[in-house]
């Protein structure tokens, strides 16, 4: 046994996100590099040893399951989907008091999952994204939308929060349907949604939320057109002209100042990962959290893990931002209390283990999407 | 040996299989054209015809295989159209195949010992919970099917898979099923063609003797004229779906129009 | 036949102790109630091809709807259900329902009062639709009511083990809606048939929010034997409670599925497997030697449909999570496939080999591909070409090539199976 | 006017094109099928590796600098259709061969097609990754905005030029198919083996070679399904493996091992998807104007909503199962 | 030299050999006929001249050439045929492609054969369209024989052709055998309508438990009271 720790990362390598999850897991894994760099952990190596959770709760439960029992790992980063998350956390988690932090599991059901605290999150609950993307939309003078979402728990739960903020505001919903990943057409359901000309897409940028939008562009159906987090990624542009969709809007998790996030922007470039891959900002602040927090807790023991991450990720203390590992680490050493500073937000987590994080806006500009700024 | 007949026969009626205009068209071909025929309790009916004459469709409603389009079977005082071969079968009929239908998969013993009906063994819950009785009636099937097997001059191939046998063991397999069951009719459809005629001998004495001992009635569709004059009385011909004649052989034999188009006459020597 | 049969056993034994050599007792006794869930799950399978040549595809369906049942009885109840006006407006629509099926029903016998031909037809037609709408206007307000006050109807708090139950049952009423309607199928259209009504199956399961949480999720399900963590509150250690508890499920797994095999195995030798076979084999020949081969295939099918809804129950309990988004028909329904063919359709003991070679086969398929990954990668940096990038990433995508692998080879070396059908040849 | 427009935008042409990607790949199916007596679930799998060996020509032909006047996808494609066959040959001399030599049921193949999808994917994953790529990186797809204010619509019809391509091709295919089935000598000695191989055999008909002629056809044809279907989409590993089942649902709809049935059985349920969850009040909104107020039509009148149209798709091929056993033109069966 | 000749075939489906030994010799003018019990080898003895199963033993010589174990792709072209026992059409296919079919080998114009074997059946030219599953037994006996004339073999092989045949198509189906054998076609098959088809032949073999055990000309076999008794029914 050296010194160093070992954390795992339960993701959906194959399955229905397969295409999401190696950016993800590359944020989880820059976080090992700079530790590793930057005088490693515990004085050891930290390792990120992963798994397939396949989106699947059974496929994860098997995974975790060898995670934490057979490579022993101290803390987990995951599960992607919710299913995973939940899947993985009662097979084998809770009864060996292992933290889980996921990056991207947003559905209202980690916020009541009975986890004897050990189940956190980096990525604000679909409810938070869907208000302030209504209150975006109704600061744009955007009267009334039609919203297409994937049909699982990420899309449905979004939806509802979005439509419901937004009829709130004074907005109208023209419609809000579900539709299936995976399908080579989605001409149908476009038609469906041309009561109005403002197109909300809540899918996966990598999925159907790329055929949607090409389909929904050369329709001609629509004017502007909105995304969540999950449509934000390079990959949503591929063969879509470029210029018919110049100004798309789309919203996602961010951090107050953008310091750290231009900080994480920076480090990944630098690394040649792609930063702005969905939810792999989440999946390094996760990452780091767990180091942050293996390393005050002074041990690889999961025993009071959970206590020493809540300590590291919030205030008061020294703001640690995305990449200061080494500062970090002297200043756990000094036993000062510090504050982490993520990638995708402040970090806070409440009682339930989730953060309420911080929506930042976007645009798609020359092919590209550029960050606008927060939305309040 | 318990019987594998059930239901109320109509003793009253000697007609066992009264036929009553039935009629079969597969889409533009008339294959029975209301074609209505009858067969004596006790009897051992020949049907003869030319190829495509349509009897092998007949026996195929009256046996419950296709259902006719018209016209109506009566079978033991009973209007039997439209039922199932099962059912047929409960009620006492049983019939071969004139291409030979085994079990391919199955070895030749099996082929038979599944014949009988009502054996306890078929059913779920006495298999699981009345094995003393499942096991008893199985013993008396299987020796019942190695009688037969040994009698058909199959002993050699009991064990072999009934899709490995050659052709005319399959034929023999298809008659032995007969002997299987105590049936009131059994449709025979051709099973002389491609067995051997030494063994065809036994075979007929076989059939006379359960029409005789053990009342079967029989109807026998054969192309093989020696077997028909010497099995049956009397004999229907038909000819493109309709009954054109009904006698005994020698009364056929007799008429110069089916003559002419049945029989021909025999090819000379080299 | 026997020797060979004993030789794959005692493998499959020594590659279950290298696991868990390997990857711990813990981690393997898990994968070994997964195994045992599948097996029973497999042996249901192996009824319907196996004895009776029913091209079932539509396993998945079957596997969800033990699920929901199983989280049904099992699961905690909501009073905040219980107390609203939910369950009145559940039970109008119950009432809608069955009114609707009478109609529909009595219309189905309107020949007895002389209407026949095309009246027969629209009136079969117009009762369809009114049912539909009689149905639908009780069960929307009822879900939108249910969904806005509560969020679904919640559990009953029953033991798992009923709910185990309720799943076999449930299923076998599904089973035997669709035997009767899709069984007259030619083997080829019955299995598109029973996809597409897996699909349906998993449409409704998913999308009917007030009964099931759809993609919600519902979790944690209780488990029949006390969890890890009831021991560890009793003071036991981690490990030990860990293995423990597991063990309790695993024994529990097995006693259930040594029960089926018995009774299966039973049934399968005497009189009742030979007709299934006669059936499967020529179905013709076997009506007119007086089986009643619609009802037979019917049985056979509802009966192994049972064992899907029991397995698919079990896998539920054990996870404790029921999400119906995590049903994919590769996973739930040509896995099991996969299972009986490698294993040996026809054969018990085939189908229990298969179902667990397989799933470990899929388990280990990760680590595995990683090590292969792992090793050439190590050899490629010593001669020189540098490491393989993305290592995690391509061998989990690897582990279905591993699989495929596996697959392709054991049917090339034996076709029908490690552990094919047995002709039985009596003395 | 303009209401009928959208619906033939909607429902027509969607239909249209989405029948022709389940037809263009039903063929396929249906053809092994009919020949070899298997469903070979790693049809998909042809697809896909097909349109990515046309992605590979496509883009060397583009970093050659050769421009084309219609997509380099389509020039490119008959060269990527005699790869695909080659990779076919292969597929079947390793895998399938050997099992029918030793007399395995058509499961057992359908079992190893299983085995063979999952290692094609695996390899697909591990060379190209789990991304999506597209045939227009480097030249735009054309799109047909036809304009229709000469009938009085304010809305144009919407055709794109892979659109029109894929159903041409698609009619162009299956009727070749047809014919080559049913009047050249190695199509009919094709169906002879399709019917009684021994027989077949016994007449002096090579077997060997008419199973190489087959795969060579079935993977020719993946070949230009897969890559029809990527110009019409993006390519991506699991492009052909998601609409895998409709258009299995396809081939037995329309009557296995029938040339013409993949293009019925293609169109019906590409049709069912489409018009399932169409908004009917669409076409029917003018009637607004003259229906009384109290019998206004909602904003939606979808048969079902859209979160359940595999389900009617499903449900049709049930009922048309039912109605018609055999599908809509008699299959075949193993 | 004869055009086909067995020496001492020996050869079975992979378990116990089903031929211990099979002589045989038949001339181009001649007609042999084989019968014997049922399981006794007639069929694997055509099956094994046709390289249908493993000969394991023992030489087949046709036309002076040693054939055992040529498949058939190999054997159609050099004149041999064959009819089945069962399954000897394609049933999806219609009565005139399954003809054409028996003219897959050759590469000249067959469409004379085809009126020659619709002239010998003239039902068949009316049921020409028809699929051959739909044929009465009978019919299709006489579709698997037309098949196998189309390729204008030398050597003919049936297994039971008269089979299922009504008795005026039994006479038909063995003066159309004997006016094909006088075209020059040697004809070697099995027969179960013993007398009638020994009657016409020149050679006659009778084989049990897969061993000649009487040879002679038709008529000789005839005459011969063991044969007739314990083979063709006393
Ligand atoms: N399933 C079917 N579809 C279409 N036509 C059929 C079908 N079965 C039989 N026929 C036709 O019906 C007619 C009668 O056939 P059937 O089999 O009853 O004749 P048969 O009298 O038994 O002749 P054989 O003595 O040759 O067996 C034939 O012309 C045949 O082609
Ligand atoms: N495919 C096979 N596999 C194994 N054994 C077989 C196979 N076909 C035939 N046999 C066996 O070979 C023996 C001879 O069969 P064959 O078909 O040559 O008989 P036959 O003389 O033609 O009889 P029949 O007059 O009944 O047609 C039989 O005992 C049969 O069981
Ligand atoms: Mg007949
Ligand atoms: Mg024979």
């Amino acid at each position: 046994q050296d010194s160093g720790a070992t954390i795992g990362f339960l993701g959906g390598f194959t399955g229905p996100i397969e295409s999401l999850t190696p950016p993800i897991f590359a944020g989880a894994e820059l976080v090992a590099k700079e530790v590793n760099e930057q005088g490693g952990i515990l004085d050891g190596e930290l390792k990120i040893e992963s798994a397939d959770g396949a989106c699947d709760a059974t496929a994860a439960a098997a995974a975790a399951d060898r995670l934490i029992n057979t490579n022993s790992v101290v803390a987990v980063v995951g599960g992607l989907c919710t299913g995973e998350t939940i899947g993985g956390f009662n097979g084998s988690g809770l009864s060996g008091n292992v933290v889980f932090v996921s990056p991207a599991s947003s559905a209202p059901a980690l916020t009541t999952l009975e986890d004897n605290d050990l189940v956190y999150r980096t990525t604000p609950s679909d409810a938070l994204q869907g208000e302030k993307m209504a209150a975006m939309l109704l600061a744009k003078d955007v009267k009334d939308i039609a919203i297409t979402y994937v049909n699982n728990d990420y899309g449905k739960g979004f939806a509802d929060s979005l439509s419901a903020a937004f009829t709130a505001g004074g907005g109208t919903v023209a419609a809000n349907l579900a539709h299936e990943d995976g399908k080579a057409d989605y001409r149908a359901e476009l038609g469906n949604l041309v009561a109005s000309q403002n197109l909300v897409i809540l899918a996966y940028a990598n999925a159907s939320g790329n055929t949607i939008l090409r389909q929904a562009v050369e329709s001609g159906n629509f004017t502007t057109y909105v995304g969540g987090d999950g449509m934000v990624g390079d990959a949503l542009l591929n063969g879509i002209d470029a210029s018919a969709v110049e100004g798309m809007i789309a919203t996602r998790a961010g951090a107050p100042t953008g310091d750290a996030t231009q900080t994480y922007q920076k480090l990944a470039t630098d690394a040649g990962i792609e930063a702005n891959a969905t939810y792999a900002p989440q999946a390094y602040d996760a990452a780091f959290l767990l180091a942050l927090a293996i390393e005050k807790n002074g041990s690889t023991d999961r025993e009071g893990l959970s206590a020493a991450l809540r300590d590291v990720a919030s205030a008061p203390g020294e703001k640690i931002m995305p990449g200061e590992w080494e500062k970090a680490k002297e200043l756990i050493a000094a036993g000062t209390d510090i504050d982490y500073e993520g990638a995708g937000g402040s970090m806070d987590f409440d009682e339930a283990g989730d953060v309420d994080g911080i929506i930042v806006e976007l645009a798609v500009e020359g092919g590209k999407f550029v960050e606008k700024g927060l939305i309040d | 040996m318990t019987s594998g007949t059930r239901g109320l026969p109509d003793l009253s009626s000697d007609l066992v299989i009264d036929v009553r205009n039935v009629s079969k068209r597969f889409g533009g071909l008339t294959a029975v054209n209301n074609c209505s025929l009858s067969v004596q309790r006790g009897s051992i009916t020949g049907l003869i015809g030319p190829n495509g004459a349509g009897k092998s469709t007949l026996f195929n409603m009256v046996a419950g295989t296709i259902a006719p389009d018209s016209g109506q079977v009566i079978f033991d005082g009973q209007d039997v159209t439209g039922w199932q071969p099962h059912q047929l079968f409960r009620i006492g009929m049983l019939r071969t195949f004139q291409i030979a239908h085994e079990f391919s998969q199955m070895t030749a013993l099996e082929n038979l010992m599944m014949v009988p009906g009502d054996q306890p063994g078929e059913h779920l819950s006495s298999t699981w919970f009345r094995p003393r009785l499942v096991r008893s009636r199985e013993v008396e099937v299987r020796k019942k099917a190695l009688d037969v097997i040994d009698f058909l001059k199959l002993g050699h191939v009991r064990n072999e898979l009934a899709g490995n046998l050659s052709g005319g063991q399959k034929k023999l397999l298809e008659l032995g099923r007969t002997m299987m069951v105590d049936a009131k009719v059994v449709l025979l459809d051709e099973v002389a063609a491609g067995v051997n005629k030494t063994l065809l001998n036994d075979l007929a004495s076989n059939i006379e003797r359960m029409n005789r001992e053990l009342d079967y009635t029989f109807f026998v569709i054969e192309h093989d004229m020696d077997l028909i004059g010497r099995l049956c009385d009397p004999v229907i011909v038909m000819a493109q779906g309709e009954k054109i004649a009904e006698g005994p052989m020698a009364d056929i034999r007799a008429n110069p129009a089916i003559v002419e188009a049945y029989f021909g006459t025999p090819v000379e020597a080299v | 036949m026997i020797r060979r049969s004993l030789t794959l056993f005692a493998g499959l034994f020594v590659l279950i102790l290298v696991i868990g050599w390997v990857l711990g007792m813990p981690f393997t006794s898990s994968r070994l109630v997964e195994a045992a869930a599948y097996a029973l799950i497999a042996m249901g399978l192996n009824i319907q091809w196996g004895y009776g040549g029913l091209f079932n595809f539509g396993i998945m369906g079957f596997l969800m709807v033990g699920g929901a049942a199983v989280t049904f009885i099992s699961y905690p109840a909501n009073p905040e259900f219980w107390h609203s006006d939910g369950p009145m407006m559940l039970g109008r629509a119950l009432l809608a329902f069955a009114v609707g099926a009478a109609i529909v029903i009595a219309v189905r016998r309107a020949d007895r009062i002389g209407i026949t031909g095309r009246w027969k037809g629209v009136l079969t037609v117009l009762a369809w639709f009114v049912a539909y709408v009689l149905y639908r206007s009780q069960i929307d307000p009822a879900a939108a009511y249910i969904e806005s006050t509560s969020g679904w109807v919640g559990g009953l708090g029953g033991h798992p083990v009923l709910g185990w139950l309720f799943g076999g049952v449930l299923a076998a009423g599904i089973a035997y809606v669709i035997g009767k309607i899709c069984l007259g199928l030619r083997t080829d259209y019955l299995a598109i048939a029973t996809i597409g009504i897996s699909e349906i199956v998993r449409a409704l399961i998913k999308n009917m929010d007030w009964l099931t949480r759809g993609t919600l999720t519902v979790s944690p399900i209780p488990w029949p034997t006390p969890l890890p963590q009831d021991l560890q509150a009793g003071g036991m250690g981690m490990d030990q409670a860990l293995l423990l508890s597991r063990g309790g499920f695993l024994l529990l797994a097995i006693v259930v599925l040594a029960i089926v095999m018995w009774l299966i195995n039973r049934a399968y030798g005497g009189p009742w497997g030979r007709m299934m076979r006669a059936i499967r084999d020529n179905h013709v020949a076997a009506a007119s030697m007086g089986k009643n081969v619609t009802a037979r295939q019917l049985e056979i099918f509802v009966f192994g449909s049972v064992l899907m809804g029991i397995g698919g129950a079990m896998l539920v309990s054990f996870v404790q999570i029921f999400d119906p988004s995590s049903y994919q028909p590769i996973n739930h329904t040509f896995l099991i496939w996969v299972m009986i063919i490698v294993g040996g359709a026809g054969n018990n003991w085939g189908a229990l080999f298969g179902a667990v070679l397989i799933w470990l086969i899929w388990v280990i398929s990760e680590p595995l591909a990683r090590a292969i990954f792992e090793t050439v990668s190590l050899w490629s940096t010593q001669i020189g070409w540098g490491a393989i990038p993305d290592i995690d990433v391509r061998s989990a995508q690897m582990r279905v090539f591993v699989l495929g692998l596996v697959i392709t080879i054991a049917l090339r070396f034996a076709p029908k199976g490690l552990i094919p059908e047995v002709v039985r040849r009596e003395g | 006017m303009t209401e009928i427009i959208f619906f033939i935008n909607q429902v027509v042409i969607s239909g249209l094109v989405l029948g022709c990607i389940y037809a263009l790949g039903a063929i396929g199916i249906t053809l092994i099928f009919g020949i070899l007596r298997f469903a070979h679930f790693a049809h998909s799998e042809l697809m896909t590796g097909g349109a990515f060996i046309a992605f590979l020509l496509a883009a060397a032909f583009a970093s050659w600098g050769i421009v084309t006047p219609i997509p380099t996808g389509f020039v490119v494609l008959p060269l990527a259709m005699v790869l695909t066959a080659i990779l076919s040959l292969g597929i079947d001399k390793g895998f399938y061969a050997p099992l029918r030599k030793r007399g395995a049921k058509p499961v057992t193949l359908l079992i190893a097609s299983i085995g063979v999808t999952l290692m094609v994917q695996g390899l697909i994953r591990l060379f190209f990754g789990t991304g999506t790529y597209s045939f227009f990186d480097t030249e735009p797809k054309e799109i047909f905005r036809i304009d229709t204010a000469f009938l009085g619509s304010t809305r144009p019809l919407v055709i794109t030029e892979p659109q029109v391509l894929m159903i041409l091709v698609t009619l162009v295919s299956v009727v070749a198919l047809h014919f080559f089935l049913t009047r050249s000598r190695l199509g009919k000695a094709m169906r002879a083996m399709a019917d009684n191989a021994d027989l077949a055999q016994v007449s002096g008909i090579n077997t060997a070679l008419v199973v190489r002629v087959t795969w060579v056809i079935a993977g020719a044809l993946a070949c230009m399904a897969g890559t029809m279907l990527a110009l019409d989409v993006t390519l991506k590993p699991d492009l052909a493996f998601n609409i895998i089942l409709p258009i299995f649902a396809a081939a037995i709809v329309g009557g296995l091992g029938q040339a013409y049935g993949a293009i019925a059985g293609g169109l019906l349920i590409g049709f069912a998807e489409t018009l399932a969850v169409f908004n009917w009040t669409m076409l029917f909104r003018p009637l607004n104007a003259i229906l009384p107020d109290w019998l206004q039509l909602p904003p939606t009148l979808a048969l079902v909503p859209t979160e359940y149209k595999l389900t009617v798709a499903f449900v049709i091929l049930v009922v048309t199962l039912l109605v018609r056993p055999t599908g809509i033109f008699k299959g075949a069966s193993s | 030299m004869p055009l086909i000749e067995l020496k001492h075939v020996v050869g079975g489906y992979g378990g116990a050999p089903i031929l211990n030994g099979v002589d045989m010799a038949i001339e181009r003018s001649d007609i042999g006929v084989i019968v014997g019990p049922n399981g006794a080898g007639k069929s694997t003895t055509l099956k094994a001249i046709f390289g249908l199963l493993q000969v394991t033993g023992g030489t087949i010589e046709f036309a002076g050439e040693n054939i055992a174990n040529s498949l058939p792709d190999k054997l159609v072209p050099k004149g041999l045929s064959f009819v089945p026992q069962e399954k000897n059409v394609f049933t999806s296919m219609s009565v005139e492609e399954n003809l054409e079919m028996g003219a897959f080998t050759r590469r000249d114009d067959f469409r004379q054969t085809m009126q020659w074997v619709y002239q010998m059946f003239p039902v068949l030219a009316e049921k020409r369209r028809q699929p051959a599953g739909e044929l009465s037994g009978g019919q299709r006996q006489m579709v698997a024989m037309g098949r196998a004339l189309m390729s204008k073999p030398t050597l003919l092989m049936l297994d039971e052709p008269s089979a299922g045949l009504s008795p005026r198509y039994v006479i038909e189906i063995f003066e159309t055998i004997v006016r094909v054998n006088k075209e020059g076609v040697g004809i070697l098959m099995v027969e179960q309508n013993a007398r009638q088809a020994l009657a016409f032949a020149s050679k006659g073999f009778v084989l049990a438990g897969g061993q000649n055990r009487f040879t002679g000309t038709g008529p000789e076999l005839i005459a011969d009271p063991e044969v007739a008794k314990s083979f063709l029914g006393g």
